[in-house]
């Protein structure tokens, strides 16, 4: 009797940080060559650190643990498909990565392998300026797809904090969050359709019914969603539909100041709860990202010290319907004892929302002298009534990292709307991390509170994360937990789509899925 | 964000001279923790820049590049945005004139 | 060597549709008895007869074939999950049944078996006043909750055709689409978590990030959707909790005529790409749907005969917004040579659309004769551009179907805008059935029929239900074309979630989940 | 919907007389296929009604009935929806007040 065996080897991925051997590297990198050409395959150091991380800080010192063997540009659906596939047979990770500017992790090579990374693909494929859609790779940056569209009179309204970076790509594999999404909707929502490598290498167009350019099919069950804030660990999105919308005749950003937390917590209730029609978002400032704008913020340092919390709320649309929403808003604000900041202030903050990746660098030890600082921001998803109570739980727990050591400071916090009618808030707390001096020691300490920070999200009825995701360190313990009976489904879709386990593996809890619990194992 | 709002200064067009550009308008203290030296332009107080991060020089033409480029950037983030900007303080003066008891006729 | 048995049968529940022995239906009474009241537990003909079939038109004289074993109404999500674990372990099949108003028999046991109506589980468990939501068992009508949130300013603007009878429950089940949808969403967004019992008679809490109060998550898979839009086949929603809004302040809904199509269709696309900020939906009445209306709708009957198409528009908000977004509306319409229909039409037929229904039951002879009637609706999801080679293609196919046989009549075709930008459309075409004349023959013919305009739907980019689902006979078989390698997913989720096949079986041909075609035996 | 715009005819409370409640105003023939008989309402031509369905016979006051009960399900919908209702007919007016050029000033 004669065995045929599988042309790969047998089995998941290897549940291993070490790098390639030589002789799998070499046999890699022949099985790519027919697919790529030689400056998609990139082997030098250089290229492959520069995709061993995202800006969230981390223990610098293991910087060397999470490097890929191999970084490819793919151009096209086919070119990831096959490259895909070659990983999938031979049982080595493959790590999806856009704009890299994700704050969980996401696009980090946890089990080194081959790092996909998306940037050749930008191109805009096709413009309907009659259904309003445009088709474009996943590697494009929103804000130049919108300078593409402005010519058109046209607007594509996923505006993360990484507006002029972020990618398309990372937006589906992230499902993220807009800051203009309580009047636009959200990744989730803005994105039609895509093409999608699947772990096996196979290729899956997924939409609304599996639509092109549809908003809303009831057609079979609902998996868009599905692939979508799997953080890479489902496949990649190679080719997506957007839908567009007219880009806005007028802006209005009025910011106002409170000499209390709580007034200013009531009053973006109420400006969210209104139910304005042009109604983009609300901010809520607390007195501790007070104190640190007054620092350091040029707009906000000559503020009256009894400014001690601030509220801006957006609104986009036509002029007249702007105007009259906006002195709706303007009611309320006076209602709620605001005083208007002026436009300077109202405009220039606002405008500065759309790239807070360019935030100042830099922090203070405890006696005050000025440290570079990485710059590091914990969010979740939580209800407006438990705003209040997450913030003051969330200041103690840095608060006491603070008390160990100057390696962390507490830039304060920002809460904004999710949705129109105000019912829960993207909640974040900024925190400034001395990255140098991080230690094993000082990470420890770290991803305790990181952990401490998602169970009181959770005990507050909270979700993890409302945008970046939950699969640090740290947070990633409490995924079981938040999700409940939900953990196993997402165990049976992981192990029903990637059989080997070379998607992104280590993420989410998910080697759970193929009988290892690797929860403490690949720290 | 209006142009008219730029840091005041010489323009970028003015004659380079070397000592006046290294001569940076004597500072004031606004806080704590800044001070101003050019209009709009505020600096860490230099007594905490001694330890860990140095201050560093940058002559005046420098410093005001950087400050309107902050305000393009702004300006252009708004063009980027929306065709045109409402300013609250019209709205503010609206509600305000309409909340006034309009004075009985005499 | 001792085998122990499982208690249950092995295997899947039976590819079959004869009812339960009378051994099996005593045991399965006798198992139900300590899980429900005597009054819970329906076996009177009456009962399960009325609970065999939805309004949508289907062959009469095989009505005994879909007629139920046992009716249970639970109270509790408790008493669901009991009776779906008794099920699963007698593998009997369990179907779920809300308002009972779905149009692709989702609520149709088609093995017969037990029937979930969870019409007693209606209690508002909580209103969130605060957080603007309201927690509700899934037997509550939207009409009712209506009724009681409007003493809090509240609204809850779920609006499908059916508002004032079909339920909660059913609008998940279903993933349904909304009249006011391009406002306020569907119900997909309206609904932030929802208790649900697996297949197993586990009970999985899902939403956004498995929050209860929470619009946007992007901790874990995003299993929400997953859960929405199944035709009951992945378990029963029992508890539900959803995002409320301001009652709006005013309503305006402008009705235009038009002497051809063309210019109704253009107009159409142009009032909802205008991107106003109030506007919560446009709807285009097709030439047939005109000839239709004038001879049997009172507002319409008087309409002189140059008018060949109708454009309604419709917007919610303040009174001062909706005032500048219906300004520009109607200037709009002006510039594309439309006729305000003054507001008497305007406002009465838009109310009317809250309840269609209520639409008048008969059709016409070829002769003329007045004939007694049942209405059925076939909705596919189409973009903008699409629908008029769709109206025409699916106009064709009620034609040729007309030639043959007076069972079938064309009552015309509506266009609703499902998004705000007006990227696609809820396009459907109203049929005449005479029910009781239909025969094999004539039934094979109608599934023909709609096998051929789900056909139409895909080969024009679009889905085949915006809306309704598509697991009727006919549509049903060319699911697998259009959710392509998703349809293997979804075989895979419905595998790992239902490993007997209990729930809702033979939907969605999802029996090639357990190596059964059963496509045609069912019929 | 404006209560005004009810169907004429007697009164719900107006007294019952059989003769008079079984003599329908004489039919007006609206269309092709349609007559009216009280304001607003309309039936379908009876030779439409003769093979399959057989038209039924109803005094007036129950014809009234069922017309104002349709009027008031419609207000009771727009009220279950709205504080009000802006009528297109207002909105329509301003915008061709806007339309029309101001003639000079004499």
């Amino acid at each position: 009797m004669t065995i045929t065996e599988p042309a790969g080897p047998i089995g998941t991925a290897p549940f291993t940080t070490e790098p390639l051997s030589d002789d799998r590297l070499t046999a890699l990198v022949r099985a790519l060559r027919p697919v790529l050409a030689d400056d998609q395959i990139l082997l030098a150091k250089t290229d492959r650190y520069n995709r061993a991380r995202v800006p969230a800080p981390f223990p610098v010192h293991r910087w060397a643990e999470r490097v890929p063997d191999v970084v490819v540009m793919p151009t096209s659906t086919e070119q990831v498909a096959a490259v895909v596939r070659i990983a999938n047979e031979m049982r080595i990770p493959v790590v999806p990565r856009d704009g890299g500017t994700g704050l969980t992790d996401g696009a980090v090579p946890h089990r080194r392998g081959i790092v996909v990374d998306v940037k050749k693909m930008n191109q805009i494929h096709e413009l309907d300026l009659v259904n309003r859609t445009v088709t474009v790779g996943t590697g494009i940056s929103m804000m130049k797809l919108n300078e593409r569209l402005a010519k058109h009179g046209l607007f594509y309204p996923d505006d993360p904090a990484s507006y002029p970076c972020s990618l398309v790509g990372g937006r589906i594999g992230t499902s993220g969050w807009s800051l203009i999404g309580s009047r636009y909707g959200h990744t989730r929502d803005l994105v039609l359709s895509f093409d999608h490598v699947l772990p096996t290498g196979d290729v899956l167009h997924v939409g609304d019914g599996i639509g092109r350019k549809i908003s809303k099919s009831s057609s079979g069950y609902s998996l868009k969603h599905l692939f979508m804030g799997h953080q890479g660990t489902l496949g990649i999105a190679t080719k997506a539909t957007l839908k567009l919308f007219p880009k806005p005749e007028a802006e209005l950003s009025p910011f106002w100041a409170f000499d209390n937390y709580e007034d200013a917590h009531a009053c973006t209730g109420a400006l969210a709860r209104a139910g304005v029609a042009t109604f983009a978002g609300a901010v809520l400032f607390d007195e501790h990202k007070v104190a640190y704008l007054r620092r350091d913020d040029e707009a906000y340092i000559p503020q009256p010290a009894d400014v001690r919390a601030l509220v801006c709320s957006v609104m986009y649309g036509y002029e007249d319907e702007v105007r009259a929403g906006g002195k709706r808003l303007f009611r309320i604000a006076k209602e709620h004892g605001a005083r208007y900041l002026g436009d300077e202030i109202s405009e220039g903050d606002w405008a500065a929302r759309h790239d807070r990746y360019a935030t100042p660098l830099h922090g203070r030890t405890k006696d005050g002298q000025v440290i570079p600082m990485s710059w590091h921001c914990e969010d979740a998803a939580v209800n407006f009534s438990a705003v209040p109570a997450v913030s003051r739980a969330w200041h103690e727990i840095l608060a006491d990292l603070r008390r160990k050591t100057d390696v962390f400071d507490d830039w304060g916090m920002f809460a904004y709307t999710s949705a129109a009618t105000g019912v829960d808030y993207l909640t974040e707390i900024d925190v400034g991390i001395w990255e140098q001096r991080l230690d094993d020691k000082a990470w420890a300490a770290w991803v305790k509170a990181k952990r401490d920070i998602g169970a009181v999200a959770l005990a507050h009825g909270g979700s993890m994360s409302a945008c970046h995701g939950s699969c640090r360190e740290g947070e990633v313990d409490l995924v079981p937990e938040e999700l409940g009976r939900g953990f196993d489904v997402m165990l049976d879709v992981k192990r029903s789509l990637d059989p080997n386990n070379i998607m992104n593996p280590g993420k989410y809890l998910l080697d759970r899925a193929y009988g290892r619990d690797t929860t403490d194992e690949n720290r | 964000m209006r142009t008219d709002d730029q840091p005041t200064g010489p323009s970028a067009s003015a004659p380079y001279r070397f000592a006046e550009q290294h001569t940076p308008p004597a500072p004031v203290r606004v806080s704590e923790v800044a001070q101003t030296t050019f209009e709009h332009v505020y600096e860490v107080d230099p007594r905490l820049m001694e330890v860990h991060v140095l201050q560093q020089v940058f002559p005046n033409w420098d410093t005001l590049r950087i400050m309107r480029s902050r305000a393009d950037h702004l300006a252009w983030m708004h063009t980027h945005f929306a065709e045109k900007v409402i300013t609250g303080s019209e709205i503010l003066a609206e509600i305000e004139r309409e909340s006034t008891p309009v004075p009985p006729p005499l």
